[in-house]
């Protein structure tokens, strides 16, 4: 077996060969628990002390019959012993549990790779229900490949004999001797799985007993052994120092909305209606209680908006997350908060549309309609996440610019972060700056409900404040908060509404340039397609191409100094998973630069040599005009 | 919501600086009226009320009364007004509405917030008309009803209020009129010590588009033979000199001598009694019932939302950032490493 | 809807070609097959019938049925469905839709389609859960109930869905149970048979969710203790050997020997027996009613939309477009001026 | 008195003197029946052959108490003998109802106009209403006008002196005595107005007696004749030969989308919820039952455009119609109709945002969120009304996009074009082109419910049609129709969904241009911002400027032809009435020009002195950069 590295160096007959990275997809059926099988390797790899980097690939909402295509559920992971940022364009090693999962997958195992199939899992009914017309442990499919093949059933059935199990149990456990495998295959320790396993069915022994048994049952099937020709390692990666934790982007982001609402000494109040891929914030906050987190799951997006709304108005944090078609539903009350000033968080963790779209698949196509998406001159602050490990960083940031501007903050994240996981480097929480809310509580003679710092900020007063009282709303309104139709008023309002969201600019950084400060290209990407960029960019350098990488995590209002930058570059390369609506953004605020935009659509993320290849097509296409 | 420290107020200090702004004799003036002057005679605190409407003539309301006050948009005063009292159940949170504001755009709203059981109040204008867009029909106007989008007249049978609310699950339903004063504040005064969601339906007459609609019940005159109070432990009695009363015969009301009349409750276990009496307002041979049709306990949404918070607390301790942060499985690389 | 032409259809010919995708178990195949099976029975015309649906799983209906069919956004169906019908009058539109999808964003246009009475069948699968986004709870889940988004259990107080349609002004309303294809059969043609809206709820076993949420109720060994079929016309009684029985007393109901038992009337004036019955669904000691709680006649709404079409033409004469186009003062600047 | 045109011209005493054009604004309590007056004014004046356009301006919705500022209705118009396109900057004459009306609109009148005020409202009290310290007709005020005091409470109570109708009636004819004043200055016909008296009030004979005496009375009230020295005299216009009719904007697209609905074949389904200013379409439409039309007033906005949809996937037209926060929220909806491929008019009569904003205001600021305002990449047509005039045959143009495409399609108009008036030249209707539809109802071998014909529409199938039926939704779906989550597919259909939209190009008109076809401006305008820029661009020309004009009716996609236009100007000035949004989509569609935005957001429209100032502003600043 090969990887990226490792390829060059002629695998030998050695006992334990050294791996700099290894990429493996684990794929069976959505019963066949595919995605503990590599949560549980993720883990062991992290605690291990690998770099990491995994993708889920779930199947469509709805469990497809078992044996089927579309119910096949996937789960792949990069780990390695130097830093990494993809999880990986191709598996050097497949494990297919049925045809099914053979199918869908191997056409993406890079060649020569290793396929471990689960041959009791290809009788004729299982091929039928994986409308495989020939057997393609037969047909010629595999040719190219290394086949390992287990009949794993009977392994379990046998390693299980005397668990008092029932035998459609005992099959359940197929997945955790599969693991044992891989364990030995790469050398990772049994203990952490051994340990959740116990936590994981506290009170039930014979389920522990017995995918314990299975899992080591695995570890240990010493013919199998034969076959692999030897024992792989992958030494641990040097991370920077730290401390780290694996986390998925859902729950770093959860965390990070607890961490600003402290930081700004508010109480969070979260309402949100479940949505495919978003539920697991709301979800995650739910547990977090005793943090003083409230929250609401409410009738429907709108709700969950207006009563965000209705918190932050009555001095709380009020925030609210949702996906796609819950995001076009809020716009109506987005601007409510945009002219009554509130302070507000909006999640959206984007998936596949337009409309239903593909709810499990990934897309970034909720760009432009967060900045525009709602009737009338609306503006509002726009964040992106990029991977996991930060979206803690940036959700915090989402409620600063909050707190301090008086505004609805929209954090866009995306299904590739929200599922996805890698290690965190812990943050050093007494270092995180606050930005502590400071009600106003008198009447100053200049007093005015919207009144201005120098922000452009107005004041925020919380209802129970004596001889504060006011009223607000969503009609045009005087500095006093009272209603105006002024035509004056209206363009001074518009006009300080617009400022007060560029001012946001002000606080943030101006990103830096990976590589060379200019050149023939600058790849500028946002959101989740970072990791893949980053590396791209570095392959295409190595490859003697002058490109630079930048990378937006605040895509409105567009950071100070990106127009200097940008002209030290012959071109500016976008690549989004959508319909270029980065360089439409782009091309409105910075008009003068050459902007090439590069989409792909598929719900699936970038692959590294995609980019690659496009990054090399522009700059030979180029050097042509020239 | 009394505070002895504070000199005691008068209705016009519960009036803003805001210009009203209704046409002249518009029934919307008769409620801030009544309304003032309650939140005056109950010594309520402006800092601690909130008022949150959504939009229509109705929902100019809060604009007008000198507490905080959220005009938000169409239909969503409920969801609104969630919020406020879920982040701070020490505010005493009105919501104003209008027909079409409640039963048309928000009727999911109305319905979710009545089964939640906050502990708020909800004073639903009901003019059968959409007021401020100058006039089509609404949800509540009767089929037939000629208005400027309907000139054949409309085909959609009406909502109840009434019988809305408690089909979902009103802990508390009463109707009063605008025109009367006195059967107003006593209708405030049970909506607010009712702990739990109290919706108050009032009608009111929209002068411009849809002038004197219900005159034939309400006006002084013809009052006290065209309504009955329903007014909780006393007989169903109605007339101008009392004389006419109401008794259930099985599922079905009639009217009977006074001395004859049932005895009203409105904390039965079911709510099928309320749903009979509200089933007469399209029978001229009924008087219409206002009054409390329905008045029972449950518990209250904010105080569970904050029971948990509390109970996890309790349970589990104050929660520390770094227990969230340094979760789960964490391992180090040591500098040296590096 | 039949149409002699056509060959007999069989339940087959209902199928589409569109692979079915439930989790093993779950209860929407048996409602499926029922419904297959029903369409084949009534001799249905496949391309008279369509079927639509909101988001859920319940809502992925409508691909599995070889009819037409529009799965349309989350909560939307009613209003979808609405266009369909007083667009052309002649189709026969069912509304399948979730607990979640009709009660919680949906709530407001399912009680607007109710009130209008457009005559359409609604068949809402109530599982008490969110089954497609995983498992939160829903508007008809119990309070207390433990979930993902609600780890210490849930507080809202949830809606009874026959009241809610009750309150919602609506003609038809019952209640059947996955499990029992006799029932549902029954049930779905009384449904058709029923002039206007239509609402069935039909008790749905999540079994990866909400597994057996009410089997207490409905398995075969305890369903006729914890049953009531409401039959209109028949006497309420129940029981594995029918011996026992409900009969009102005032406003309460109390269980009584068989031969003791009120008969069941679906169409009285008022709701309120039908409001009465449905309360008894929490209280242990009374059985779930199942069957037609309410059947009741009212005008239809495509029909009279139509029905203003035809009328305004008759008395105006079909409109040109020319009466349009040139109406009010036209005047003429000739040639010659120019 | 003066007017822009003869204004040169010494205005001496002669009896009865020729204007080219005057502009008059009648104010008063929104009681005082400005609206009424103005109409009968506008109308005589057309029927007189004059052009015109006129500028209702309202309060806000809800009656301000009677007196106050925020209470008073104005309706401003001007009539011309030549060809005009605006309803004038400044009036020449002001008739002022009360104190409230006089102080609201006298800084609009122009240096020297003629001010006509009721002396007998001019109370104490009624100065107090109106917030007046002290008396304007006494305090210097009115200093540079000419004022013409007239008491015209008691004035029609002594010609109303035997009318049976109670004194608080007789006072409501106020407004017609003073029409029939204005209508003898300006020497109009009084027929029109006396019978359109008989109609309005058939029946109450004391209504139409009082109010006609009264106009008469106006007509004949010598003395005031004097103060006026002399008649005027607008003679008839030079309009284009044809038949005219006076049409308001809500009116005219309501019938254009009868039209449009009959031109291919279809009945016309308009579900909509009342919104201010576009009820009157919903309105008007009810009022078309005898052709064929169905209205639906839905129970929101969401309701609304589900039942449209419903109603053209049954196999009818539907149209749905709101304004700023209903656009808002109908964006989910708008998703589905775009992924089902189903057509539909949406109608957006804009106004000032955001939120509930202004309503009763002027605004052109959804442009970007109908383009861009729904989640995932959900491309749609966008067509814009540009005045009353051709909303009929755009509302068409929607119609026809919609059935060829099989889209969804925007219908842009805004306040000022809804309730404007202007005469219309009307359409030879047996001229109009028929698109009628023709729904697929066998299946060819090849037929496939999402296949595509040239333009990369999908066959239209009407459910009834035995033999093809079809499940539709909003999830991504295969040419089938049947659900598929295949990545390639996805891209597919991203792609055709985008393509097709912009196919719509092929079958527009390029704009074209008003003055020399390059120079050094082009100034680009859309909607009802046309008069004015026409007339501001010929008063620059006429300055001997070196600018030119078009204007855009599609704004996505855009006509072909453009960038070639573009090019040979140095720069394109963009005036719109919202914060930059037609610069950012120009910049993003056609990068390679020099955009200059020029944007007034008062709720009110631009004035051509403005707009040329700002011509004038922009060429001399590039010529010292130059
Ligand atoms: C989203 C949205 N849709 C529609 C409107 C227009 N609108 C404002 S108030 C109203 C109805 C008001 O009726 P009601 O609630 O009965 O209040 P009333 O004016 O009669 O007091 C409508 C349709 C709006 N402002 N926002
Ligand atoms: C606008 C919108 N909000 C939320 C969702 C996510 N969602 C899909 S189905 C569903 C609830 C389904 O529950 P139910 O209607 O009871 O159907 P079930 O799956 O239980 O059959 C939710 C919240 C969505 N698809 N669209
Ligand atoms: S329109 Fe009717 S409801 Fe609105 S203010 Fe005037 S009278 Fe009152
Ligand atoms: S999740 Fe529940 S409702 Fe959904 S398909 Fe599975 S079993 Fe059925
Ligand atoms: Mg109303
Ligand atoms: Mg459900």
């Amino acid at each position: 077996m090969t990887s990226t590295s490792a390829q060059n160096t002629s695998a030998g007959e050695l006992p334990l060969q050294q791996l700099d990275r290894v990429v493996i997809r684990f794929a069976g059926d959505s019963g066949d628990g595919m995605q503990v099988t590599g949560n549980q390797f993720t883990r062991t790899s992290a605690l291990f002390g690998n770099d990491l980097a995994t993708l889920p690939d779930f199947p469509a909402e709805i469990r497809a019959p078992a044996g089927t295509r579309p119910g096949v559920s996937g789960f792949q992971l990069q780990f390695s012993a130097s830093d990494i940022h993809t999880p990986g364009d191709q598996p050097d090693v497949l494990v297919a549990m049925n045809p099914a999962a053979l199918m869908v997958n191997i056409g993406s195992l890079k060649a020569g790779g290793v396929v471990i199939v689960n041959t009791d899992a290809f009788k004729a009914t299982d091929l039928r229900k994986a409308k495989c017309d020939t057997n393609p442990l037969e047909d010629g499919t595999l040719d190219g490949f290394r086949v390992i093949e287990v009949d794993i059933n009977t392994r379990v059935g046998e390693a299980l004999a005397d668990s008092p199990l029932s035998n459609r149990d005992k099959q359940r456990c197929k997945n955790f001797y599969t693991l044992g495998l891989m364990y030995w295959v790469y050398s990772r320790p049994l203990e952490p799985t051994l340990e959740w396993l116990e936590k994981k069915f506290a009170g039930k022994d014979d389920l522990i007993e017995a995918n314990q048994t299975a899992l080591k049952a695995g570890y240990n099937s010493g013919d199998i052994r034969e076959l692999f020709q030897g024992q792989y390692e992958v030494p641990k990666a040097k991370l920077a120092p730290g401390t780290y934790r694996n986390v998925m982007g859902n729950q770093a982001l959860a965390i990070g909305l607890v961490a600003g609402a402290r930081l700004a000494g508010l109480q969070p109040v979260f309402c949100s209606y479940p949505i495919t891929p978003a539920s697991g914030v709301l979800e995650s906050l739910a547990a977090y209680k005793n943090h003083g987190v409230v929250t609401i799951q409410s009738e429907d997006e709108i709700a969950a908006i207006c009563s965000a709304i209705g918190a932050s108005f009555a001095g709380t944090l009020g925030m609210t997350g949702t996906s796609g078609p819950g995001m076009a539903l809020k716009g109506e009350a987005m601007g409510l908060a945009i002219a009554t000033e509130l302070p507000l968080v909006i999640v959206d963790v984007q998936r596949a549309g337009p409309s239903t779209g593909m709810p499990t698949k990934v897309e970034q196509s909720d760009l432009l309609s967060s900045i525009y998406g709602r009737n009338g001159d609306a503006p509002m602050p726009v964040v992106a996440i990029s991977k996991p490990s930060d979206a803690f960083e940036l959700s915090i940031e989402a409620c600063r610019i909050a707190v301090q501007y008086m505004t609805p903050v929209i954090l866009l994240s995306d299904n590739f972060i929200a599922n996805g996981a890698e290690p965190w480097q812990l943050p050093d929480l007494d270092a995180l700056q606050r930005f502590d809310v400071e009600f106003t509580t008198e009447k100053t003679d200049d007093f005015l409900s919207f009144g201005r710092d120098d922000k452009l900020a107005r004041p925020w007063v919380k209802p129970g404040t004596p001889g504060m009282e006011f009223r607000i709303g969503g009609l045009e309104k005087a500095p006093t908060s009272n209603i105006s139709y002024d035509p004056d008023n209206h363009q001074r309002m518009t006009d300080i509404r617009h400022q007060k969201v560029r001012n946001v600019a002000d606080t943030i950084p101006t990103p830096t340039v990976d590589g060379p400060d200019s050149g023939d290209l600058l790849v500028v990407g946002w959101g989740s397609t970072v990791g893949i960029l980053t590396q791209a960019v570095e392959t295409a350098r190595a490859k003697g191409l002058s490109v630079s990488r930048m990378h937006l995590t605040h895509v409105w209002p567009l950071p100070h100094g990106l127009d200097e930058i940008f002209s030290r570059f012959d071109g500016i390369l976008v690549p989004e998973m959508n319909v270029a609506q980065m360089t439409v953004l782009l091309r409105g605020e910075l008009p003068d630069h050459d902007y090439i935009p590069y989409n792909k659509v598929t719900g699936q993320p970038f692959l590294v040599a995609e980019v690659v290849t496009e990054i090399e097509r522009v700059l030979t296409e180029r050097s042509k005009k020239a | 919501m009394t505070d002895v420290e504070r000199p005691k107020l008068t209705k016009k200090d519960f009036a803003s600086d805001q210009e009203v702004r209704w046409c002249p004799g518009c029934g919307d003036y008769a409620i801030l009226n009544a309304l003032q002057r309650y939140m005056a005679e109950t010594e309520a605190d402006p800092a601690k009320t909130v008022f949150v409407s959504g939009i229509g003539c109705s929902s100019r309301f809060p604009y007008y009364m000198n507490t905080y006050g959220f005009h938000t948009i169409h239909g969503r005063a409920p969801a609104v007004a969630t919020g406020v009292k879920v982040a701070n159940p020490e505010l005493d949170v009105w919501i104003v509405t209008g027909d079409g504001d409640s039963l048309s755009i928000g009727g999911n709203h109305l319905a979710h917030i009545l089964r939640r059981n906050l502990d708020v109040n909800i004073l639903m204008f009901n003019n059968e008309i959409y007021g401020l867009t100058k006039g089509q029909y609404s949800p509540t106007s009767p089929v037939g009803t000629k208005k400027k989008s309907t000139p054949m007249g409309s085909i959609d049978r009406p909502f109840e209020p009434v019988q809305f609310a408690l089909g979902s699950q009103a802990t508390f339903v009463a109707r009063t009129i605008d025109q009367d004063q006195k059967h107003m504040s006593k209708t405030l005064a049970a909506a607010a010590a009712h702990r739990g969601t109290s919706f108050i339906e009032v009608l009111q007459n929209c002068v411009i588009f849809n002038k004197d609609f219900y005159a034939s019940t309400v006006e002084k005159k013809v009052r006290p033979e065209r309504t009955i109070d329903l007014s909780p432990g006393n007989p169903l009695v109605y007339g101008g000199d009392s004389d006419k009363g109401l008794r259930f015969r099985g599922f079905e009301v009639e009217r009977c001598a006074a001395d004859e009349a049932d005895v009203w409750h409105s904390d039965t276990q079911s709510p099928a009694p309320a749903v009979l009496l509200s089933g007469m307002r399209d029978d001229e041979q009924m008087p219409v019932p206002i009054g409390v049709f329905r008045n029972v306990e449950a518990p209250i949404y904010e105080t569970g939302v904050h029971a948990q918070v509390e109970d996890a607390i309790a349970r589990k301790g104050e929660g520390d950032l770094r227990d969230l942060v340094y979760a789960g499985e964490v391992w180090t690389v040591p500098a040296d490493e590096a």
